[in-house]
């Protein structure tokens, strides 16, 4: 069995709420440092041995992510 | 001034961002040189057709405006009429296609998004909203994505600003399946006193900014996004899709209501389509003032944004106050308390000159009014389409082969009842939050919904009401536009009826084609010629409204679908009326008469696999008296149900009023009809109500003093719906039929 | 009895109980989640809505407003406190009740009216008998309730589980009543000395008869009949 | 400037709807290969320089996770 784990994030220039907020919410709760926090998503797939990165590009770009707003980065989980 | 621009490419870029040579050169005449970037960009939003009207405003002028219960015609973000005791009620509906088309979550959200500010920009507190949705059919995988992310991103938006989606209403058919159609609209309450302007004036005044930061989201998305037909080129148009925060929102609403409550603003204007651009230069000629505004000090989103970015920006969720020098520290702190930004980013000025600049240096410089008011306005020429001579000739009832043997007509009926356009709408609503703020009197699965006139947060009840629609059927504006946006208007108005309101005004929004085509124009200017008549004969006005033009793919339009979205009020909201039936043993009446009237019916579409006849007639007069019967009946209180005939006709209406109420019926229809016809005609001015035996002889009166043609049909009862010998099926093959019909569409099934 | 209703920013149900709760007779004010000061106030109610628009986790902001320490001082003295949809959410989220609400199961916003059964529990805001079927309606996108084994065992143990979802004749179906996947059919629990409660429905949503049923009714008039007795 | 990431996932046996219905639609959509889908958060913080991983876990603790159903692992991010 092969692993991939997806890293989704909103494009360039595309508004963030939630990371908007958690943004404000750390600092009202006393993290001052904190000057920028973005949220997106975090995919771990598991698949059958020997599936090539192609076939889960295509399901992000079908499924898994939103081309729209999305980009997202694929990497090879070694030793799995 | 500085300029970002080499002036000889002007003109160049005024074409690529959609300004015609001839509106470049009256652009360069109003100046009196030529346009800097930032100006450049500013007149082509502003002259665009979402933000000028240009080709439809002359045919607006139709439109009845004025009437007995309004308090603030077209013009404004919303309409105002009264509705008693000293209570008012904005409304609007308006489109986000595009959008939609591109990101249906997003687009249909920030649909709602928009449609919101303009009901609290007027000062009113949102209440409700409706949608009105048009997609292909659902066997095409695109058509269930974009169906589905539209209803996800509807509820997202405004289950989370806490105001109840209502209503609405929904069709597939494949004229729309390479342009869906998303219309939002909205109601806000409010004391007539609050009723507020967006007008900027008071040389000295502050203008600000207030709420989200400024991205460079949306850049051009007016034009871009709504003023140009949709092709394979979508994809490239993706990146200018604005995420939507109901968060920041709901601030909003908080914060602006606290500041209008305060007596603390001269003005308020939302940000919607182009921006700053627009809500200020609109603020400005209403007052008749100028207004110098300074980028440099707008929050920015991102980094390097350009002036003409900062001014065209469409990014959600802002809003612009206008107010006196001595109210800013109290309204600062209002906004402050709500969690908002608010920014002082200009003044207002006596000039009457729009002023941007960065810093000191200035960047564009122009007239206010001219980017207002005096986009050019067009006559375009019409022809009455060809198709409508080939589609009218259409007899739909020798065209096709109607069922012979009655047998079939269960299947048909249980077929119809599980057809998309039909099925129940349970699967949508109840993605919606249609309950919070406790006014919702009858919910969404009746023929309008009703709601209580109050503000259960402070305390302030009545026991009066509203009901409200939205309807039209898209087919029968393709088969005769002026009789398909008459029959837009009776329906709503019937459902609104039904449920016990006497309608009082209507918004709409008129979605179709491409204007520059005089066929598409033709359609357009006969329905709004329908719809005016319509709303003249019912003493009804039409208080605001949005056209959506350009709804085309691969050159072909939708069909003409002018949306209406009618208010009724109700005196004592105990009396309103819904499509139940409730009681074993009362009585059955049609009002009204069923013709043979199968021309662009859903029978004909789905037993027969075609679009095309005469749609049925409407006769106003009639319609009204009908009306006017079911009105007097629910007032007297003898009216234990009310549901109107729509798509599918008779034996469909009978269908969904025994499921409601959980109960049988055995009815008898006309015999002079073939069956096909009595049982699925879609006559319209017909209204199948319910009242007690003894009160059937008051009903049959109030029938005859108004004129109207009527029929005792049967009994409620039993657990089955009996018509003749020609339908008997039971409540669980209805149910089984009608319920589940849209989740088995969207599984593919 | 005064009730206070807590506002978050983004509470949008803030008016409902309020409405509610006057309509039964009792007094409602608003409580600003600034605000540290809850003398006066009989019970606390932390309303539905979405917080802080439910970024990040629902509650998970809301917890951390100056108030809510105020509210657990409140609870840990035996003041009763009930948390609706999002107010649950909250209590989840500050710890005073166990557990954790994830997204539905089938992904949607569910806003319907469900059938409820009251359990056998130490909850001392509901004392209807134990089997009474009420209908409420619900209105949440994140209601499924899930907690580990142990607590689990513990609120069923300790008479915890106020209500659980059901078919409306009370029966539980074989793959579970719970419109939402809720764990155990879980709709409500309570801490062990039964003053804190939270609960996915809406009960305040039935109380006015003007829209409907009123079944929530008995969700307002316990709390304020057990009030007068203890004084 | 400095730069941490954060991945959040749900405990194990906690039960991720957005990940299985994930994964069941993949496999409908004809990636039978797919046996797993969990679908986590993926945290891009920006924060003071010298901000020691210490105070990021005490956000995380505190906000961007919930211990009761959720693990995390931080990453510094080089080069920042
Ligand atoms: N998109 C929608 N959103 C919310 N409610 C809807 C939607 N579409 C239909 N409904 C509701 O479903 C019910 C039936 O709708 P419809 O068939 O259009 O009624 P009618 O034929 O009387 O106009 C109405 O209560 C309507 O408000
Ligand atoms: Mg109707």
């Amino acid at each position: 069995m092969a692993r991939f784990q997806i890293f989704v994030t909103y494009k360039k220039g595309i508004f963030d709420p939630p990371g908007a907020t958690a943004e404000r919410a750390l600092q009202s709760i006393g993290y001052g440092e904190v000057s920028s926090v973005k949220i997106g998503k975090y995919i771990q797939l598991e698949v059958a041995d020997g599936t090539p990165e192609s076939r889960v590009r295509e399901m992000c770009d079908k499924l898994l992510a939103n081309p729209v707003i999305e980009d997202y980065r694929i990497e090879t989980v070694e030793g799995a | 001034m500085r300029d970002d621009l080499k002036p000889e490419l002007a003109p160049q870029l005024a074409v690529e961002l959609g300004l015609k040579p001839e509106e470049y050169e009256k652009v360069v005449i109003i100046l009196g040189r030529t346009p800097s970037l930032t100006e450049l960009y500013m007149y082509s939003l502003m002259w665009s057709e979402h933000c000028s009207y240009k080709h439809s405003r002359k045919a607006l002028r139709m439109f009845p405006t004025e009437g007995e219960h309004v308090l603030q015609g077209p013009g404004e973000n919303a309409g105002v009429i009264g509705v008693g005791d000293g209570w008012a009620l904005a409304f609007k509906m308006e489109s986000h296609n595009h959008p939609s088309a591109i990101e249906p979550y997003q687009g249909a959200a920030t649909g709602v998004g928009g449609i919101i500010r303009d009901i609290f920009t007027m000062g009113a507190r949102p209440i409700a909203s409706l949608n009105s949705l048009r997609f292909g059919t659902l066997d095409k995988p695109r058509q269930r994505y974009l169906f589905e992310g539209a209803v996800a991103g509807i509820g997202g938006y405004g289950n989370c600003l806490g105001v109840p989606t209502v209503g609405g209403e929904v069709y597939f058919d494949e004229a729309y399946e390479g342009n869906c159609l998303i219309n939002a609209m909205s109601l806000g309450l409010m004391r007539e006193e609050n009723l507020t302007s967006a007008t900027a004036t008071g040389a000295g005044n502050l203008v600000l900014l207030i709420g989200s930061t400024t991205g460079r989201d949306g850049i051009g998305g007016a034009s871009t996004l709504a003023s140009q037909e949709f092709d394979e080129k979508a994809e490239d148009k993706r990146p200018s899709v604005q995420v939507g925060d109901p968060f920041e929102e709901k601030l909003l609403i908080e914060a602006c209501l606290e500041l209008l409550d305060e007596k603390l603003l001269v003005g308020l204007g939302d940000l919607g389509a182009a921006g700053l651009t627009s809500s200020a230069s609109e603020m400005a000629s209403r007052g008749g003032v100028g207004l110098d505004i300074d980028v440099a000090k707008i929050p920015a989103r991102e980094d390097a944004m350009k002036p003409f970015e900062f001014m065209v920006s469409e990014s959600q969720e802002r809003m612009l106050a206008v107010l006196v020098p001595e109210n800013l520290e109290a309204a600062q702190a209002i906004c402050t308390k709500w969690g908002l930004r608010s920014t002082v980013i200009g003044t207002v000025t006596d000039t009457g000159r729009f002023v941007v600049r960065e810093g000191d240096e200035i960047v564009a410089d122009m007239p206010a009014t001219t980017l207002a008011h005096d986009a050019p306005i067009y006559d375009p020429a019409m022809t009455r389409p060809a198709y409508l001579d080939e589609v009218q000739a259409f007899d739909p009832i020798t065209g096709v082969d109607h069922p012979a043997c009655e047998y079939v007509l269960d299947d048909i009926l249980l077929a119809l009842l599980a057809s998309p356009n039909i099925c129940s709408r349970r699967w949508i609503w109840q993605q919606y939050d249609h309950q919070v703020q406790l006014n919702t009197v009858v919910l969404p699965g009746s023929d309008a919904a009703v709601l209580r006139i109050g503000n259960t947060g402070r305390g302030e009840m009545t026991n009066r009401g509203i009901a409200v629609s939205s309807d039209c059927n898209g087919r029968y504006c393709y088969l005769d536009p002026y009789v398909g946006a008459q029959i837009a208007f009776a329906e709503a108005a019937r459902n609104v009826v039904c449920s016990g309101g006497t309608p009082a005004a209507i918004t709409d929004c008129l979605n179709f084609g491409n204007p520059e085509k005089p066929e598409v124009f033709w359609t357009f200017y006969e329905s709004v010629r329908g719809l005016s008549n319509a709303c003249r004969a019912f003493g009804v006005t039409v208080i605001s409204g949005n056209v959506s033009f350009y709804n085309e793919s691969f050159g072909s339009p939708i069909y003409p679908t002018p949306t209406v979205g009618l208010v009724g009020v109700l005196d004592d909201v105990s009396k309103h009326c819904t499509l139940a039936f409730k009681a074993e043993g009362d009585v059955i009446v049609l009002l009204g008469e069923t013709e043979n009237e199968v021309g662009g019916s859903e029978y004909l579409k789905l037993a027969h696999g075609v679009v095309s006849g005469r749609p049925p007639a409407i006769d106003l007069d009639l319609e009204m008296a009908v009306q006017a019967t079911v009105l007097a009946a629910i007032d007297e209180g003898i009216l234990h149900s009310a549901h109107d005939c729509s798509e599918g006709g008779l034996a469909v209406t009978l269908a969904e009023c025994c499921m409601a109420g959980d109960i049988g019926a055995d009815v008898h229809v006309d015999d002079d009809l073939p069956k096909y016809a009595a049982l699925f005609s879609e006559t319209q001015s017909r209204i199948v109500v319910t009242t007690a035996p003894a009160d059937a002889e008051r009903l049959v009166e109030l029938a005859l003093a108004n004129e109207i043609p009527y029929a005792v049909l049967g009994t409620v009862g039993g657990d089955r719906l009996s018509i003749e010998d020609t339908v008997g099926v039971t409540l669980e093959q209805l149910r089984e039929a009608w319920e589940p019909a849209l989740e088995r569409a969207l599984a593919g099934k | 009895m005064r009730f206070g209703v807590v506002s978050f920013p983004g509470s949008n149900c803030e008016q409902d109980p309020i409405h509610a709760a006057r309509l039964l007779g009792h007094e409602a004010d608003f409580v600003w989640h600034g605000d540290t000061d809850l003398s006066g106030f009989d019970a606390i109610v932390l309303p539905g809505g979405f917080s802080y628009g439910d970024y990040i986790r629902c509650g998970a902001v809301a917890r951390f407003s100056p108030v809510m320490a105020e509210v657990v001082r409140f609870a840990e003295r035996g003041g009763p406190v009930i948390g609706i949809c999002n107010g649950f959410q909250i209590l989840c989220e500050a710890h005073m009740l166990p557990g954790a609400l994830l997204r539905n199961r089938g992904l949607k916003f569910l806003c319907r009216s469900v059938a409820l059964r009251v359990e056998e529990s130490a909850c001392q805001w509901l004392e209807l008998a134990p089997g009474t079927v009420v209908n409420v309606p619900i209105s949440h996108n994140e209601g499924n309730y899930i907690c580990d084994a142990d607590t689990l065992e513990r609120l069923n143990g300790n008479g915890q589980v106020v209500l659980r979802y059901c078919e409306a004749d009370g029966t539980s179906a074989a793959e579970g009543s719970a419109p939402n996947g809720a764990l155990d059919d879980i709709a409500g629990i309570c801490n062990e000395r039964g003053n804190v409660f939270g609960l996915m429905p809406h009960p305040e949503r039935v109380v006015d008869p003007v829209c409907g049923l009123t079944d929530g009714t008995a969700f307002f008039t316990a709390i304020a009949r057990r009030l007068a007795e203890v004084g």
